[in-house]
C-alpha cells in the first residue's frame, strides 16, 4: 500500500476499565466503517489506515496513548473517545497538533474547551439527555420521580439536569442519590430511594451497576418504573436479568431520524461480525468514520486538516440531499450536490460548538423486546 | 564408634568461610563442649550440624547416615534436636504450644508433663505467649522444647546464658544425666570451665578453626588456653561460694 | 540524695503481678547490682524505670524529678539509659553506623542544619567517628566495624548493645545481663571498664547472674524474687541471706 | 432515619460482610502465616466467579457443582502460584511478596479477560423475591451466603485452634527455621494453607457472582474493604477477620443512610482509625510485646 | 516521535518524583505509606485551583508542596502508634478520603466534572511547540534537585536515624530520640515532593479529575520502588523507567501479536506486566539494580 495516498486515522477506545463493556464494540464499529470506506475505494481516493489504542478509561493513560497516535502514527483524526474525562484531558494535545477528534462525551465543558472547533460530539450532552428524561417522565404522567446516578461526570450531569428540568416546572424530586461505582450491592442506596415511594426512578447507570440495582429492586418487591439511557437498558440487560425483571423499563436513546436505513444497515453488518446488537456508542463510532470520510471526500484529496474539518458540518447539516451510507453520500457529492448524512445514531446536525442535538426514541421493554413508543425532539434546557 | 562424625567441614553465610576445616567427633553417650571467643564460629558450627547454614562442604555422618543430604526436618526425625542461641522459642505461641508443636515426640502429653516437672516455673506460665517470658524462662522453655522429641543427639547453643546460678546448675545437672538416657550432647558454652568439668571432651574454636581439642580435664588444666579463651579458673567456680572471691 | 529512686512500683500483665511494690535506689555515682531468680521481674523493673512499660502504681524519680509519666526518649535524654537483655541492634546498618546513631543531640539530626551548617556537621561527624573507633576497639568490635549488625554473633550483639550505651554518655545506666553469652576473658575486661565508667561519675545498676564478677565490682546489691525485693545490702550480706540462697541458688552452699 | 431502614441497612451490611468474610479469611490466614497481604485474593475471587459462569455455560449442571468446580479451580491456581512464586519468596521482605502478588493478580485477571472479554456476565439463577417482615426484608439467597460463610469460619476456627495443623501454621509463621528444627514439614502445611485460601476465594467469588454481576474487576475492587476488615479485626485472627469485615460493611451501609454513598468510605475508615488508635493491633490481634 | 518520547519522559519524571518521596518514606524510614496518591492529589488540586484563580504558577506550586506536606502531619502522628501494615491501611484510607472529598465538594473542586483549562506551564512564554520540551527540562531539574536533597538527607545524621527507625524503633527510643518526630518529618518531606509532582502534572495535563487519583497509582509507585530495589536512589530511577517502559512499551505489542483482537491485546498487555512483576521479584531479588547483599560477605576476617 506504499505510495497510495492514505488518511491516517486513530481510534482511542476505552477497551479496559469501566468502559470495557462498550469500548471494544466501538472499535469493531470503527473497523467496520473503515472497511466499508476502503472497500469503496477510500475517500477522495485516500484509504483509511487505522491505528487503535486503549485509553484504559483513564485520562493519564489516554494522554500517552493519544501522544503516541499523534507523534508516532501521525494520525490526522482521532475517533471513538468515550468518557468526558478522556475527552477533556486529550483535547489540549489534539488541539496543539491540529487533529480532528470525534467523541461520545457528554460533559458541557467539552463545548467550551473546543476552542479550535476540531472536536465533534456525537453524543447528546448531559443537559439534553437530562431534559429528555424529564420530558418523558412528564409525558408519561409520573408525579414523584426519584433520581439515582452513577458517580461520574456524565451521569451526575444527567441527573442534575433532570432535576433542574423537573423542578423548573414546579415539580419535586422525591430522592436524589449519587452512588459510588464498583460495589457488589446497592441495596442501601436503593432503599433510600425507594423509601420515598417514587413512582419512577430516573436511573443514570452503566449496565453492570444497573443489573445489580434492578436485581435488588426486583427482589425488594416494591413497585415503580425506571427511565434509563439506551446504552444500559437494552437486550443485553434483558439477557442478564430475564424478562420478568425488565418488563416495563423505559429506555431512551437517540435515534436516526425519520427512517432507520443507516442503522439497519449498520446493525446488520455489525451483527455479522460480533453476533450481537450494536449499542448506541457503537453506532456513533460508526458514524464518526463515515462522517469523516464524507468530509474528506467533499474537501478533496489534497485538502489539509482545517479544510476537512470545515466540511464536517456541511456534509451532515440540513439542506442537503439525504444520504444513509458512505457510498450514497459520496455519489451525491460526486454529482456536485450538497449532502446531509443521517447516521446510524442520529440525524447528526452539529451545533455551533460541535454538539449534536438528536431526536430521542422512547422505548418500552415488553416481553424482553425494545418497542419504540414515540420519538421526541432533543432540546437544550431553557 | 562415634555418633556424629564431622570431617573437613567448611561453610558460611555468604562467600566467606566462617568455619573451615573442622574435624569433630561426638561419641554415643558423650558430652562434648565447644568454647571460644565471641564470633569464633561456634554457633555457625552448630547450625551446620543442624543443616541451617546456607553453604557448607565436607562430610557429616550421623549414625551411619550421610547428614549432608538431609533436610532439617529429617535430621529431627533421625534424632537430632537443637536449641538455638537466639530466637529459641516461638514467641507467638504459648508456652504449652511451644512444646506441643514439636514433631516426632512419642507420648506427647506425658512428655510435656515431664518437662513441666523439670521446670516448674514454666508450668505456672503455660498460657503465656513465649515472647513475654523473661530471658531465663525462655531459655528453660527452649531446652524443654529440644528434649520433647527424645533425641539421640542434642545440640545446645549456650544453654546457660541468662540463667540464674540455681537454674544453671539444674540445667547442667540435666545435661549430665542425658548420657544415661542414651543422649549425646554437643554444646557451646561460655561458662566453659563449669561445662568442661563434666564434659568428656572439648574443642576450642578460634576464627573458624579448631585450635585445640582434648578431654575436658586436660583442657581445664591448660593454663594458656584458659587465659586466652575460657578465662581464669576462679571466675567460673564462683557461684558455689561467692563471698570467698571478692 | 539518690539519683534514681524507684518507689512502690507495681506492674501487672493481665492477672499476673510481675512487680509487687518494688522500691530501689541508686545513689549518685553509685554502682549497684541486681540479682534475682529467672522471672523475678528484674527486666520488667528496668522497663518501668525507663518508661517502656507503664507503672501500675508507684513512682520513678530521677535527679529529684518525678519522671513516672515522662516518655522513654525524654528519660534517656535526661541521662537515664538502658540496655536490653535480648539485644536490639539495627540489623541492616553497619556496626559502625549503629554506634554513630547512638551519640546524642547530633546537630545533623535537624533538617534545617543540614542546609545551613554543613561544615559544622562534618566536623562533628569526624569527632564522633573517632570516639566510635575507640569504643569499638575496646569492645573487640573493630574487626566487624563494616559488618551489618544483624549478622553479628550472639555475643557480639551484646557488646554492641553496650557500645551504643557508651556513646550516649548517660548519667545513669541500667545494664540488663551484659555478660550473658560474652566470653569470660572479655567479661573481666568489661567489668574493669564498668568500674572505670563508674569512677567517672556514672551511676550503674546492673542485672547479672554471673555472681562472681558482680560481687567483685559492686559494693551494694539488691535481690529480687517473684516481683519483690527480698534483700539488699553488701554482696556478702545479700548472698548470705537465707531467703536469697534458697530462691536464687537453689539452696546450694 | 426510621429504625426499619437502619435494620435493613444492618442486615445488608451483614450479608455483604459475610460474603467478603470468605476471602477475608483467606487474606488473614495468608497474612498471618505466609506473612504478606495477598493482593491476588481479589482476582482469585474473580476467577471463582468466572469459573462458575464457564461451567454453567459449557458443562451445564446444577449451580452447586458449578460452585464446587470454582472452588477446586481457584484452589488449584492458588497452589500453583504458591509453588511457583510464593514458596520461593518465603525469606524475602513482605513488600516484595506483595508486589509479586500484584503481578499474580494482573496475570490471573488478564488470563480471564483474554478468553472472556471485558463484558459482564451473570450467573444463571432465577430471581426470587425477598421475604418481607413488616418492612424488614430478608432474601433467601442471602441466608445461604451467610450460612456458607459461617460454616467456612467454623471450619477455619476448628483447624486453627483445635488441630495440630493450626499450631504448626503459626509456628512456621513465627520462625520457619525453628519450625524446621522442631521437625515441622513446612511444605505440607503451606499446601494446606494455600489450598484452603484458594477454595475460600473461589467460593466467595462464586457467591458474589450470584449476588451481583461478574466483571473482570469484581474482586480487585473489593481488596481495599477486605484488607480494611482484616486489619480492623487484627491480622492473623480468623474471628477478627470475619467480625472486622462485617463491622466494616455494616458501618458502610448504615453510613450510607446518614452521610451518603460518597463519604461512607471515609466514615468507615475513620472508624477503623479510631479503633486502631485505641487498639493498634486490631480488635482481635495480639498486642505486640512491650519489650 | 520526539514528542511521544518527551511525553513518556515527562510521565517517567512525574512518577519518579513521587517514587523518590516514597523511597524516603519507605526505603529509608520504613513507613509503609499506601496513600501516596492522596498527597499527589492534594498537590494537583491545590496548584490547579490557585492557578485558575490567577495565582502565578510558581506560587501555586509552592503552595501545593506545602499543603501536601502539612496534610502528612496528622498521619505522622498516627504512625507513632501504628506499625507496618496497620499504617498501610490507614494511609490508603486517607488517600481514598481525599479522593472522595475532591469528588463530593463540588463547590470547590467541581466534583466528578473535573477541572478543565488549568493554565499550562510556560504557556505564553515559549512557542507552544516547545512547551512540552520545556516542561520536560523543568521536571528534569526538579528531579535532580529532589534527588540531591534526598541523597543529602539520607547521608546525614538525620538519615542515619531514620534508617535506624526502620530497623528497630524501640532501640531508637532507648537512644533518647523521638521516632515520631523523625517519622513525621520524613513523611512530610515525601508528601511534599508528591504534592509538587501533583502540581506539576496538573499544569502539564491541564485537566484533572478525581478519577485520576485512584489507589492504583500508589501501587504503581510501589511497583517501581520494588522493581528497582528498595533503599537505593539509583534503583528508584531504574524501577520507574522500567515501570513506565512496561506500561507504555506494551503498546507496541500490537506489531508482534497481529492475530489477536484489541480486547485480547489489552489482556496480553496486562498479562505481560503481571508476569514481569513476578519474574523480577522472583529472579532479581534485590530489584534489578538494588543494593546488593554482597556487602556483608566481605571482611569477616
Ligand atoms: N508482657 C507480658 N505478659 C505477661 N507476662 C509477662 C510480660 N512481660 C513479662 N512477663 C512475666 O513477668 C515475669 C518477670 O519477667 P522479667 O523479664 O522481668 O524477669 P527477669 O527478672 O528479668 O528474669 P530473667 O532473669 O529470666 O531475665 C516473668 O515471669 C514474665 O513471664
Ligand atoms: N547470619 C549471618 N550472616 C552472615 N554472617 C554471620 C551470620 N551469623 C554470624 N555471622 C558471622 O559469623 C561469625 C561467627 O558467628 P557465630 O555466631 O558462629 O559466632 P559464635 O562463636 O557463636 O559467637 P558468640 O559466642 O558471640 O555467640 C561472626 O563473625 C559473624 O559476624
Ligand atoms: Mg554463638
Ligand atoms: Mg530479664
Amino acid at each position: 500500500a506504499q505510495g497510495e495516498p492514505v488518511f491516517r486515522l486513530g481510534a482511542l477506545n476505552s477497551i479496559t476499565g469501566i468502559g470495557g463493556p462498550y469500548g471494544p464494540y466501538m472499535l469493531e464499529a470503527i473497523k467496520l466503517a473503515v472497511s466499508e470506506v476502503n472497500a469503496a475505494g477510500g475517500a477522495a481516493g485516500r484509504k483509511f489506515q487505522l491505528f487503535a489504542e486503549d485509553d484504559q478509561t483513564k485520562p493519564e493513560a489516554a494522554v500517552l496513548a493519544v501522544k503516541k497516535l499523534v507523534e508516532i502514527n501521525k494520525v490526522e483524526a482521532v475517533v471513538g473517545i468515550w468518557p468526558s474525562s478522556v475527552g477533556l484531558a486529550t483535547m489540549p494535545i489534539t488541539n496543539d497538533a491540529n487533529v480532528i477528534t470525534m467523541n461520545t462525551c457528554g460533559a458541557p465543558e467539552m463545548l467550551t474547551e473546543n476552542k479550535k472547533g476540531l472536536a465533534w460530539m456525537f453524543q447528546a450532552s448531559n443537559a439534553i439527555f437530562g431534559n429528555a428524561f424529564a420530558e418523558v417522565a412528564r409525558r408519561r404522567g409520573f408525579k414523584r420521580p426519584a433520581v439515582m446516578a452513577f458517580n461520574n461526570s456524565t451521569f451526575v450531569g444527567q441527573a442534575n439536569y433532570f432535576k433542574n428540568a423537573w423542578e423548573a416546572n414546579g415539580g419535586k424530586v422525591s430522592a436524589f442519590v449519587v452512588y459510588e461505582p464498583n460495589q457488589s450491592s446497592y441495596r442501601t442506596e436503593l432503599a433510600r430511594v425507594l423509601a420515598t415511594k417514587p413512582d419512577v426512578i430516573s436511573l443514570s447507570a452503566y449496565r453492570p451497576d444497573a443489573t445489580i440495582i434492578l436485581k435488588e429492586w426486583y427482589q425488594s418487591g416494591q413497585d415503580c418504573k425506571f427511565i434509563m439511557p439506551g446504552w444500559t437498558a437494552n437486550e443485553d440487560l434483558v439477557k442478564a436479568l430475564g424478562k420478568e425483571a425488565t418488563e416495563g423499563l423505559i429506555s431512551i436513546s437517540n435515534v436516526a431520524a425519520e427512517q432507520h436505513s443507516a442503522f439497519k444497515h449498520f446493525a446488520g453488518e455489525f451483527k455479522k461480525i460480533t453476533k450481537r446488537e450494536p449499542d448506541i456508542f457503537a453506532a456513533q463510532s460508526y458514524d464518526m468514520v463515515i462522517t469523516l470520510a464524507l468530509a474528506l471526500e467533499a474537501a478533496g484529496a489534497k485538502a489539509d486538516i482545517a479544510a476537512i474539518n470545515d466540511k464536517i458540518r456541511s456534509v451532515t447539516g440540513t439542506g442537503g440531499t439525504k444520504a444513509n451510507s458512505f457510498v450514497e453520500g459520496r455519489d451525491i457529492l460526486r454529482k456536485g450536490q450538497k449532502v446531509d448524512y443521517d447516521g446510524a445514531s442520529s440525524r447528526l446536525d452539529f451545533g455551533k460548538q460541535g454538539e449534536t442535538v438528536p431526536d430521542f426514541g422512547v422505548f418500552d421493554i415488553q416481553d424482553g423486546k425494545l418497542v419504540l413508543k414515540e420519538t421526541i425532539p432533543g432540546q437544550l434546557p431553557a | 564408634m562415634s555418633l556424629l562424625k564431622i570431617a573437613n567441614l567448611s561453610g558460611g553465610y555468604g562467600d566467606v568461610d566462617i568455619i573451615s576445616g573442622i574435624d569433630m567427633d561426638v561419641g554415643a553417650k558423650e558430652i562434648v563442649t565447644i568454647a571460644g571467643t565471641n564470633g569464633a564460629g561456634k554457633s555457625t558450627l552448630i547450625k551446620a550440624a543442624m543443616g541451617i547454614l546456607p553453604r557448607i562442604s565436607g562430610t557429616m555422618v550421623f549414625d551411619g547416615i550421610d547428614l549432608m543430604k538431609l533436610q532439617i526436618e529429617d535430621r529431627v526425625r533421625i534424632g537430632i534436636s537443637y536449641v538455638p542461641q537466639v530466637r529459641n522459642v516461638f514467641g507467638t505461641l504459648t508456652v504449652l504450644e511451644n512444646l506441643q508443636v514439636v514433631e516426632h515426640a512419642p507420648a506427647k502429653a506425658a512428655r510435656i508433663r515431664d518437662m513441666f516437672d523439670l521446670f516448674p516455673a514454666l508450668a505456672g506460665r503455660r498460657g503465656t505467649y513465649a515472647e513475654n517470658l523473661s530471658g531465663g524462662e525462655r531459655q528453660q522453655l527452649a531446652f524443654a522444647r529440644a528434649l520433647m522429641s527424645s533425641p539421640r543427639l542434642i545440640l545446645l547453643d549456650e544453654p546457660s546464658a541468662a540463667l540464674s546460678p540455681a537454674l544453671t546448675d539444674q540445667v547442667f545437672e540435666e545435661v549430665k544425666r542425658l548420657p544415661q538416657a542414651d543422649v549425646a550432647v554437643l554444646m557451646v558454652e561460655q561458662r566453659a570451665r563449669q561445662a568442661l568439668a563434666f564434659s568428656d571432651r572439648g574443642y576450642i574454636l578460634d576464627a573458624g578453626r579448631i585450635v585445640l581439642s582434648d578431654t575436658g580435664a586436660n583442657l581445664l588444666a591448660n593454663e594458656e588456653m584458659g587465659d586466652v579463651y575460657i578465662g581464669r579458673g576462679q571466675v567460673q567456680a564462683a557461684p558455689q561460694s561467692p563471698s570467698s572471691h571478692i | 540524695m539518690a539519683l534514681l529512686s524507684i518507689t512502690d512500683i507495681t506492674a501487672r500483665f493481665g492477672g499476673f503481678r510481675a512487680l509487687d511494690s518494688v522500691s530501689l535506689e541508686v545513689g549518685d555515682g553509685e554502682l549497684v547490682g541486681l540479682i534475682g531468680t529467672n522471672g523475678a521481674g528484674k527486666s520488667t523493673l528496668f522497663s518501668v524505670a525507663t518508661g517502656y512499660i507503664p507503672a501500675g502504681s508507684g513512682s520513678v524519680v530521677f535527679q529529684g524529678e518525678d519522671i513516672t509519666n515522662v516518655p522513654v526518649h525524654q528519660r534517656v535524654r535526661r541521662g537515664l539509659a538502658r540496655t536490653f537483655q535480648v539485644p536490639r541492634e539495627f540489623s541492616h546498618m553497619t556496626v559502625f553506623d549503629n554506634m554513630m546513631v547512638a551519640a546524642r543531640d547530633q546537630r545533623g539530626e535537624k533538617l534545617a542544619a543540614l542546609v545551613f551548617s554543613r561544615h559544622a556537621i562534618r566536623q562533628e561527624e569526624e569527632r564522633l567517628a573517632e570516639r566510635v573507633r575507640e569504643v569499638m576497639a575496646f569492645l573487640n568490635l573493630a574487626r566487624v566495624s563494616d559488618e551489618l549488625a544483624g549478622k553479628l554473633s550472639g555475643g557480639q550483639k551484646k557488646l554492641l548493645e553496650i557500645g551504643r550505651l557508651l556513646m550516649l554518655e548517660p548519667k545513669c545506666i541500667l545494664l540488663d545481663e551484659p555478660f550473658a553469652g560474652v566470653n569470660p576473658v572479655l567479661i573481666e575486661q568489661l567489668c574493669d571498664r564498668i568500674v572505670e565508667l563508674n569512677k567517672r561519675g556514672i551511676a550503674v545498676l546492673i542485672i547479672e547472674h554471673n555472681l562472681a564478677e558482680l560481687a567483685r565490682i559492686v559494693p551494694r546489691l539488691y535481690a529480687m524474687d517473684r516481683g519483690r525485693v527480698i534483700a539488699s545490702g553488701t554482696p556478702d550480706a545479700v548472698l548470705a541471706d537465707q531467703g536469697v540462697r534458697e530462691a536464687y541458688m537453689g539452696g546450694v552452699i | 432515619m426510621d429504625w426499619i431502614s437502619i435494620a435493613n441497612a444492618v442486615i445488608n451490611g451483614v450479608v455483604i460482610g459475610m460474603l467478603l468474610a470468605l476471602p477475608a479469611l483467606a487474606i488473614t490466614l495468608v497474612f498471618g502465616i505466609a506473612r504478606f497481604p495477598n493482593a491476588a485474593t481479589g482476582d482469585y475471587m474473580t476467577l471463582g466467579a468466572y469459573t462458575t459462569i464457564a461451567s454453567q455455560m459449557f458443562l451445564g449442571g446444577s449451580i452447586v457443582t458449578a460452585v464446587l468446580g470454582a472452588m477446586t479451580m481457584t484452589a488449584a491456581v492458588s497452589l500453583l502460584m504458591y509453588f511457583w512464586v510464593f514458596r520461593a519468596l518465603a525469606e524475602r521482605s513482605h513488600v516484595s511478596r506483595l508486589i509479586a502478588s500484584i503481578g499474580v493478580a494482573f496475570a490471573v485477571r488478564s488470563s480471564i479477560t483474554f478468553f472472556a472479554g471485558q463484558d459482564q456476565y451473570v450467573v444463571d439463577l432465577p430471581l426470587v423475591r425477598a421475604w418481607n417482615f413488616g418492612g424488614i426484608r430478608i432474601l433467601p439467597t442471602d441466608l445461604y451466603i451467610v450460612g456458607a460463610a459461617l460454616v467456612a469460619l467454623l471450619l477455619v476456627f476448628c483447624v486453627m485452634y483445635l488441630t495440630p495443623t493450626g499450631r504448626r501454621m503459626r509456628a512456621i509463621a513465627d520462625s520457619p527455621e525453628l519450625a524446621a528444627a522442631s521437625g515441622i514439614r513446612a511444605r505440607r502445611v503451606m499446601i494446606f494453607l494455600w489450598a484452603v485460601a484458594g477454595a475460600f476465594c473461589g467460593l466467595g467469588g462464586a457467591l458474589l457472582g450470584i449476588k451481583a454481576v461478574v466483571l473482570p474487576e469484581l474482586g480487585w475492587e473489593l481488596l481495599m474493604p477486605m484488607f480494611a476488615g482484616v486489619i480492623l479485626g487484627g491480622i492473623g485472627s480468623p474471628v477478627g477477620a470475619v467480625l472486622g469485615i462485617v463491622t466494616f460493611s455494616i458501618a458502610q451501609e448504615v453510613a450510607t443512610l446518614f452521610v451518603g454513598p460518597a463519604y461512607k468510605v471515609v466514615l468507615a475508615f475513620l472508624i477503623l482509625l479510631c479503633v486502631l488508635l485505641m487498639r493498634p493491633q486490631g480488635m482481635f490481634g495480639r498486642p505486640i510485646a512491650a519489650r | 516521535m520526539e514528542g511521544y518520547l518527551i511525553a513518556i519522559s515527562i510521565s517517567v519524571l512525574i512518577y519518579l518524583l513521587m517514587a523518590s518521596g516514597l523511597a524516603l518514606q519507605y526505603g529509608f524510614t520504613g513507613l509503609v505509606n499506601f496513600g501516596h496518591v492522596g498527597f499527589f492529589a492534594i498537590g494537583s488540586y491545590t496548584s490547579a485551583l490557585l492557578a485558575l484563580k490567577g495565582v502565578p504558577i510558581p506560587v501555586s506550586l509552592a503552595a501545593a508542596t506545602a499543603l501536601a506536606a502539612l496534610a502528612a502531619y496528622p498521619l505522622g502522628m498516627v504512625s507513632l502508634r501504628l506499625g507496618g501494615d496497620y499504617l498501610a491501611i490507614v494511609t490508603l484510607g486517607f488517600s481514598e478520603a481525599v479522593r472522595m472529598t475532591l469528588q463530593t465538594e463540588e463547590w470547590l473542586t467541581r466534583g466528578m466534572h473535573g477541572l478543565p483549562g488549568i493554565p499550562r506551564l510556560f504557556a505564553g512564554w515559549v512557542d507552544p511547540k516547545m512547551i512540552d520540551l520545556c516542561i520536560f527540562l523543568l521536571l528534569l531539574a526538579v528531579c535532580a534537585a529532589v534527588f540531591l536533597l534526598i541523597h543529602h538527607i539520607i547521608r546525614s545524621p538525620f538519615g542515619r536515624v531514620i534508617e535506624a527507625i526502620r530497623d528497630n524503633e524501640v532501640a531508637v527510643r532507648a537512644l533518647g530520640k523521638n521516632p515520631a518526630q523523625f517519622k513525621t518529618r520524613s513523611l512530610m518531606i515525601g508528601a511534599g515532593i508528591a504534592g509538587l509532582a501533583g502540581g506539576l502534572q496538573a499544569h502539564y495535563l491541564t485537566f484533572i479529575s478525581p478519577e485520576q487519583y485512584v489507589p492504583l497509582i500508589t501501587f504503581y509507585i510501589w511497583i517501581a520502588l520494588v522493581l528497582g530495589g528498595v533503599g537505593s536512589l539509583r534503583g528508584v530511577i531504574i524501577g520507574t523507567v522500567l515501570l513506565v517502559g512496561f506500561l507504555e512499551g506494551s503498546r507496541f505489542l500490537r506489531d508482534i501479536f497481529t492475530g489477536v483482537s484489541e480486547v485480547q491485546l489489552a489482556s496480553v498487555r496486562i498479562w505481560i506486566i503481571g508476569m514481569a512483576l513476578i519474574c523480577v521479584v522472583l529472579y532479581r531479588p534485590q530489584g534489578l539494580f538494588g543494593k546488593s547483599s554482597g556487602k556483608s560477605a566481605r571482611g569477616s576476617n
